[in-house]
């Protein structure tokens, strides 16, 4: 990104039809560290890597609750996005107060969407500076959104945003067909190698990431340490068993993925077609 | 034309009573079931008893559409605390909610007469005893609603507390065991259903203890 | 002091004398009392052979049952029963002093009393009082005319019917009777639909409950069924019993044997003798 | 909005009360609805009452009130009766009733019709509305029934009709009123009394004519479901 | 220290709070009034009844008005009460469910929702003493799940298998109480409305004998058309009541 | 307020095993302020026959002169004391005789029949009869009253486990009833003796 006489306002337009701050604030999303969601038929599951500002701090929380039935995984400015996960909460209590049943999660990412929007199109605003994972289970199903600081939002198979999210995709990407009728255990599973796959060599640990869980007849809840190391524990193994030997296999379903991958997703043709789009480093605002 | 529908009360008074008994690691709240308007039964299957956390359940009569605005209204605070804090409202904490959520109404109230039992943060049991204003006051065991005065005396009786003003300060659980405990609801339920008409049907009692929550139920007289 | 207070029987009427007190009372902001009201489901119909009446067994005071077990078919005459619903005491007096009434009438005119006698007693003693006597009545009979079944609201006016409920469970009794009854039912079809009337009343209406009394007149004959059901048993009693913790304490005991009465009694034949 | 509120009112005949003149006496009709409040006491009551053999009174106001003064008047003429030697007339009946009337106007709420046939002055129609007014009217309407009746009685009464003509007149009027009131309702009951004596006749609820927005009655919808179309219930 | 018991709320009138009538959007008291609706959870769904009638007062003023309508796909709603503040009602409900509808994303409102709305509606309205003056009665079927519900003016609000408003609460459900049961057909279940809506007709002042049955079922709703019901007046004691007892009445 | 809550009271009457107790409070107060503590409300009209009378405490008095009369009149007269049955009769009737102003007095009758057969009852200001065969309560206290008797009550008690019953309800009832209480009177009356009993009771 280069500085230029139309990034100074997030109303100003650039002559080629950009809006610079609210690409500068999806660069924001970018800078956090990752987060990965996933999802099938009933079940989402979220994960994210915890990253300490300093050796000496703590981690900040990436995973927020926001009903039984709905939690995030953010990426970017945690602030906006507790502040963004607080405004869901309330929307989901309210609804619930009305009409005593869960929001529907799509109308919740709309709602938080519209949101987003508001603060692209005003001088004194600012626009978030945080990518939202949003897993969630309505009467349609488990779902997995991802909302941008633009106000767009996309439904996804399973996504990966953040920095190195890259890797995660990539693994994904060559993996999504089977997670629509995988186990939940499987998607937890899934979850972690795509986890590991951005830590680029470093080893995947509990203590550097946090799992959450939503599905059918499971509250959403964070996976504590424990249960997650010892889910590390298990596979690591496996996979140091089976690495090698999967690798071809894994390979020719990357192919197949990426010819089928507009096609086959569905409901969600156009936002894999996002996806992809965003991979290859164009801004996903054309939509 | 007749004007005489035109006398329009915010209230009415759906009937009910409710019983709560603190043990020394239990609590027993119970409610009969009948909800009635006037002389007329509106529904005989009508829950009073409403678990707001982990370790509270609260049990109500009066006027329902009050009653129920304030469990939502609990259990929509008990929701922000729960994402606040992360963890569940300990008993007495949701005490001092309910006197306050009441008392923010006090000019024109909640027309609700509630209990409220638990576990309070050592195991416990507790119970709180309301007005409909917020008034209350930590107990080892109280009626609430209809048939209320016919029940008091005979908790009273059987499990007179110590008085408040002793010193040093006693405990107001009650001395029985979890099974006498429940027995004796049973007993002042059956009683009361035999003389006050808002009470009847049936019998819900939830019991609170260590391994978690139970629920018993009881036919009592419908007439 | 004058001589009315300190009284021999009433010769009849109400006294009115304390009526200017409780009216200062009520003036000054003292509520004033309410009575014991029978809730009430009574009923009555015609069958192929005569009536039959049925009421609950419930009193109340405001919403305390005061009485579970009461009798609500008043006697009138051998062949006339009448069900009383409203102020207990009212159903009660009202049914005394005209069953009374027809007692007298009987030995003037060595003849059955007829329902239509009892009624126009009835209504007349209600007219009279404006319902301020509230008493609702479902009267029912056999006589030289034959079966009959009427109805007595408290201001005094009168039905006919073949089948006719009163008291506050009446709709629920009604409801019954509206969608079951015929004419021309046998006897036991008739007490059964009668017991069901009054058992909706029991079940549906708060200000009736407990048990169901059923009296069936026919022709020469009556038979009176006393709690003719029992829906409403006590639902739980305590096996072992309860125990007092703490004794009362007592502060004084007096004993006065009666024996010594006796005794006295005795003494005194003895002393007239 | 609860029902039962006054179901300790005064139990009253919001009713429909009618007398009619022809050319050889009169035609009494009524419906039978008693109701306190909302609640229909009695479906089926008699509120057209025999007074002596040849006068007949409707009644209407509290059931109570008018049963009272119908008694006492009954009781009057019979005594008058059997002193005169002769049938009471007319008249006489209605100005009994108007003296109570009017007399205990504070007391009493009850606006009734008198009708019947003397052979002094033939069939005669009394109207005695509250406050004790004697009207002497050749048809004369009452009730809370009657106010829906004005109109069409100021356009179908005629003078001299035939009897047929003015019990099926009475008959049309009490049903038109049914349809409209609510507190008129059930059966209609006509009295005719003319020189030859008097004739009662019962109009079941179910057979009366029907007016506007008003359908033939059927046995239960299922049979309506069986009949028609095999749709079974028209989809909207 | 005396506690607060609000035991005399009978006569709420005495506070200046709840004494304001000068407000004169408000219903006071209702003008054209529907009276019972009667419902039943039956086998398949839900069945719902109530007659055409609309009362001004005593007088019997309109003969066809459908006091049952469809909200959305799943659910029912029986009105008694002030036809003014129904129709207002199904207003707000038209909206709610066009708002619902255009999310189109597979998510719809179903009876409980919607019987929740209406309570908060209903409640809110009560603590503005402005209350619409109605009975509600909602029921559907979705997902395979039977509601029924009911609301009153004040916001009292249950669930039960066999509910009724007005005069229907002390006359119909006496008899759906003794006779109601779990595997109703949808030939009893009708015949159970009609014993209940006979009885209105016979004993409610305020009743029209013409009426109209609606049901839904996962499939969807039906209105029937209307009708009128036979009644029965032959009882011999009816055609003549004083026989052989001159002077009784 | 009611005028039955003017002066305050509470009084029970129990059927045991050939035998009965009748039990009242000692408060009589005007309002919340207590006047004494050593009220009398149960009166006997003979040995075997007693009335307890709550409710307004100078109607009390008056109609209990009116009923001593009344008894002694019948004893002149027919030279035997009134059955229990008969002297509920005549408190009906002299309280349904002010229909329109009545004595804002609500007895309780407890007696021993001929055959020593227990008779209680109870009725309201007007003179409603309430016949029962297992206890009956008056007063201030009345709705504790029930609800004590309708848990604590067993049949055919014998007079010692009558008397405990009674007094429990009374004290624990009173206890909740901030209109009656100091303490108790129960009278306990077999074939064989009167037992008179004054009972400590909280003295608030």
């Amino acid at each position: 990104m280069f500085r230029n006489q139309y990034d100074t306002e997030v109303t100003t337009w650039s002559p080629a039809g950009r809006l610079f701050q609210v690409e500068y604030a999806m660069e924001a999303v970018k800078q956090g560290s990752a987060a990965i969601g996933l999802r099938s038929k009933t079940h989402v599951v979220l994960a994210c890597v915890n990253k300490a500002n300093s050796e000496l701090s703590s981690h900040q929380k990436k995973i927020f609750k926001v009903d039984d039935h709905i939690g995030v995984a953010i990426a970017g400015l945690t602030a906006d996005g507790r502040v963004l996960s607080r405004y869901m909460r309330s929307e989901c209590i309210n609804y619930n107060y009305t009409y005593e049943s869960p929001l529907p999660v799509g109308r919740l990412v709309v709602q938080l969407a519209d949101k987003a929007q508001v603060c692209t199109q005003r001088s004194w605003k600012r626009p978030y500076g945080v990518g939202l994972l949003v897993a969630g289970l309505d009467e349609s199903g488990a779902h997995l959104y991802y909302n941008c600081p633009s106000g767009n939002y996309f439904e996804y198979q399973a996504f990966a945003i953040g920095s190195r999210s890259q890797a995660a995709k990539t693994y994904l990407e060559r993996r999504f067909e089977n997670f629509k009728d995988s186990s939940r255990d499987d998607l937890v599973k899934d979850a972690l190698i795509a986890t590991r796959e951005t830590l680029q060599g470093e080893k995947l640990r509990s203590s550097i990431c946090t799992i959450a869980v939503v599905g059918a007849g499971e509250p959403f809840h964070i996976l504590d340490q424990e249960t997650v190391q010892q889910l590390i524990d298990a596979f690591e193994i496996v996979v140091d068993d089976e690495g090698p030997a999967s690798e071809p296999g894994a390979a020719a379903d990357e192919g197949a993925a990426a010819e089928e991958g507009a096609g086959t997703d569905t409901g969600a043709g156009t936002d894999t077609g996002a996806g992809a789009d965003q991979g290859s480093g164009a801004a996903p605002m054309e939509i | 034309m007749t004007k005489q529908q035109a006398n329009w009360s915010p209230y009415d008074n759906n009937g009910g009573s409710c019983v709560a008994i603190a043990g020394a690691d239990y609590c027993v709240i119970a409610a009969d079931t009948r909800m009635s308007t006037g002389y007329s039964i509106l529904t005989r299957e009508y829950s009073k008893i409403c678990k707001l956390a982990d370790k509270s359940v609260m049990a109500s009569s009066g006027f329902q559409a009050d009653v129920k605005a304030l469990q939502k209204l609990l259990a929509a605070r008990h929701l922000i605390y729960q994402h606040q804090h992360n963890k569940q409202m300990s008993c007495p904490a949701m005490a001092q909610l309910l006197s306050n959520t009441l008392y923010y109404k006090r000019f024109f109230p909640y027309y609700s007469f509630n209990v409220l039992g638990g576990l309070d943060n050592e195991g416990k049991g507790c119970v709180f005893t309301y007005d409909a204003v917020g008034s209350y006051e930590r107990v080892g065991y109280s009626s609430q609603g209809s048939g209320s005065t016919l029940i008091m005396p005979f908790l009273d009786n059987q499990l007179k507390s110590p008085s408040p003003l002793l010193l040093p300060a006693q405990d107001a659980v009650t001395p029985l065991s979890e099974a006498e405990a429940v027995d004796l609801v049973k007993t002042v339920f059956a009683s009361a259903t035999e003389r006050d008409i808002y009470t009847g049907d049936k019998l819900e009692i939830v019991i609170l203890n260590a391994d978690g929550i139970r629920r018993e139920y009881m036919e009592l007289r419908k007439d | 002091m004058s001589k009315s207070v300190v009284d021999v029987p009433p010769k009849d009427g109400f006294s009115f004398d304390l009526c200017r007190r409780n009216a200062m009372l009520s003036d000054k902001g003292v509520k004033p009392p309410s009575y014991r009201k029978t809730g009430t489901t009574i009923v009555g119909l015609i069958f192929q052979d005569g009536v039959i009446l049925g009421a609950d067994t419930r009193a109340t005071e405001g919403p305390i049952v005061c009485d579970k077990n009461c009798e609500k078919i008043h006697y009138m005459a051998p062949n006339i029963y009448c069900c009383g619903a409203g102020t207990a005491a009212d159903t009660e007096a009202v049914t005394d002093m005209v069953s009374s009434q027809l007692q007298l009438h009987r030995y003037h005119t060595g003849r059955e009393s007829r329902v239509v006698t009892a009624l126009t007693l009835l209504k007349k003693h209600l007219f009279n009082y404006q319902g301020y006597v509230s008493a609702a009545l479902v009267l029912g009979g056999v006589d030289i005319t034959g079966p009959h079944l009427h109805t007595i609201y408290p201001h005094g006016s009168t039905d006919t019917l073949p089948f006719a409920t009163m008291g506050s469970g009446s709709l629920a009794a009604m409801a019954i009777f509206e969608s079951k009854y015929r004419e021309g039912l046998t006897r036991n079809e008739g007490i059964q639909l009668v017991a069901e009337a009054i058992c909706s009343g029991i079940f549906n209406d708060l200000g009736s409950g407990s048990n169901v009394d059923i009296c069936v007149i026919t022709k020469g004959h009556k038979e009176y069924l006393r709690n003719h059901l029992l829906p409403n048993p006590r639902t739980y009693v305590n096996a072992k019993g309860y125990s007092f913790s703490k004794k009362t304490e007592v502060l004084l005991t007096k004993i006065t044997p009666l024996k010594e009465k006796v005794e006295v009694i005795e003494g005194g034949d003895a002393m007239e003798e | 909005m609860d029902p039962m509120a006054d179901l300790n009112a005064p139990h009253s005949m919001g009713t429909t009360i009618i007398g009619v003149t022809y050319n050889g006496g009169v035609v009494l009709g009524a419906d039978s609805r008693t109701s306190t409040g909302f609640y229909v006491a009695n479906r089926a009551s008699d509120k057209i009452t025999e007074l002596t053999d040849n006068v007949y009174v409707c009644r209407s106001g509290s059931a109570a009130d008018s049963q009272i003064v119908s008694d006492y008047v009954r009781y009057f003429l019979h005594q008058h009766t059997i002193q005169l030697g002769q049938p009471a007339t007319v008249k006489v009946a209605a100005n009994l009733i108007r003296l109570l009337s009017y007399n205990n106007k504070n007391m009493l709420q009850t606006g009734l019709i008198v009708g019947g046939w003397d052979k002094y002055e033939g069939g005669k129609i009394y109207g005695v509305p509250l406050g004790g007014t004697l009207i002497e009217q050749p048809f004369a309407i009452g009730g809370s029934g009657s106010s829906y009746l004005y109109g069409f009685f100021d356009q179908a009464w005629k003078e001299g009709m035939t009897r047929d003509e003015a019990e099926k007149l009475v008959v049309k009027a009490v049903s038109l009123a049914i349809a409209r009131d609510g507190a008129s309702g059930g059966v209609v009951r006509t009295v005719t009394i003319n020189s030859e004596g008097v004739t009662r006749n019962f109009y079941p609820g179910d057979q009366l004519p029907i007016w506007h927005e008003e359908l033939e009655p059927h046995n239960s919808l299922l049979d309506i479901l069986n009949s028609s179309s095999p749709e079974p219930m028209n989809i909207q | 220290m005396e506690k607060m018991t609000l035991q005399d709320s009978n006569q709420p009138n005495n506070s200046p709070l709840l004494n304001s009538e000068a407000d004169s959007q408000r219903t006071l008291y209702p003008y054209v009034t529907g009276t019972s609706v009667i419902a039943l959870k039956y086998k398949d769904g839900i069945l719902m009844a109530a007659d055409m009638g609309g009362s001004y007062g005593s007088t019997l003023r309109y003969k066809c008005v459908e006091r049952i309508k469809p909200i959305g796909k799943h659910s029912l709603l029986g009105a008694s009460g002030e036809l003014s503040d129904f129709q207002e009602l199904l207003r707000y409900l038209d909206e709610l469910i066009l708002y619902d509808n255009m999310w189109d994303d597979g998510n719809s409102l179903g009876p409980k929702e919607v019987h929740n709305y209406l309570t908060r509606v209903m409640y809110n309205r009560r603590n503005k003493f402005n209350p619409l003056w109605n009975s509600l009665v909602l029921g559907g079927v979705k997902n395979g799940h039977k509601y029924l519900g009911m609301v009153s003016m004040i916001g009292v609000n249950f669930e039960d298998n066999h509910v009724a408003t007005g005069f229907g609460n002390h006359l119909a459900r006496p008899i759906l109480r003794d006779e109601w049961h779990e595997n109703l057909s949808f030939e009893d279940g009708v015949k159970l409305l009609e014993k209940c809506m006979r009885v209105l007709l016979y004993r409610d002042r305020s009743a029209v004998n013409k009426l109209q049955i609606a049901k839904i079922t996962e499939e969807g709703f039906t209105i029937s058309q209307p009708y009128s019901l036979k009644t029965f007046w032959g009882f011999s004691a009816f055609q003549n009541p004083t026989v052989g007892a001159e002077g009784s009445w | 307020m009611s005028i039955f809550e003017y002066n305050g009271s509470a009084l029970i009457a129990m059927v045991g095993k050939n035998c009965f107790a009748i039990a009242s409070d000692r408060r009589l107060g005007v309002q919340l302020q207590t006047v004494a503590t050593d009220f009398q409300r149960i009166y006997k009209i003979h040995d075997k026959l007693l009335i307890g009378l709550s409710g307004l405490a100078t109607d009390a008095q008056t109609l209990y002169q009116r009923l001593v009369f009344r008894h002694k009149l019948y004893q002149l007269r027919e030279e035997r004391d009134m059955r229990p049955e008969t002297f509920a009769s005549l408190v009906s009737a002299i309280l349904y005789e002010k229909r329109f102003g009545p004595y804002f007095c609500q007895p309780v009758i407890a007696g021993l029949s001929d055959e020593d057969k227990p008779f209680i009852c109870t009725m309201d200001s007007i003179g409603a009869k309430e016949l029962a065969k297992d206890f009956v309560v008056a007063g201030t206290a009345s709705e504790s009253l029930y609800g004590a008797c309708e848990a604590m009550f067993k049949p055919d008690m014998e007079p010692e486990e009558l008397f405990e019953t009674v007094s429990q309800a009374l004290l624990s009832s009173v206890d909740r009833d901030c209109l009656s209480g100091w303490g108790g009177h129960v009278y306990v009356v077999t074939p064989t003796e009167v037992k008179e009993r004054i009972l400590k009771g909280r003295m608030d």
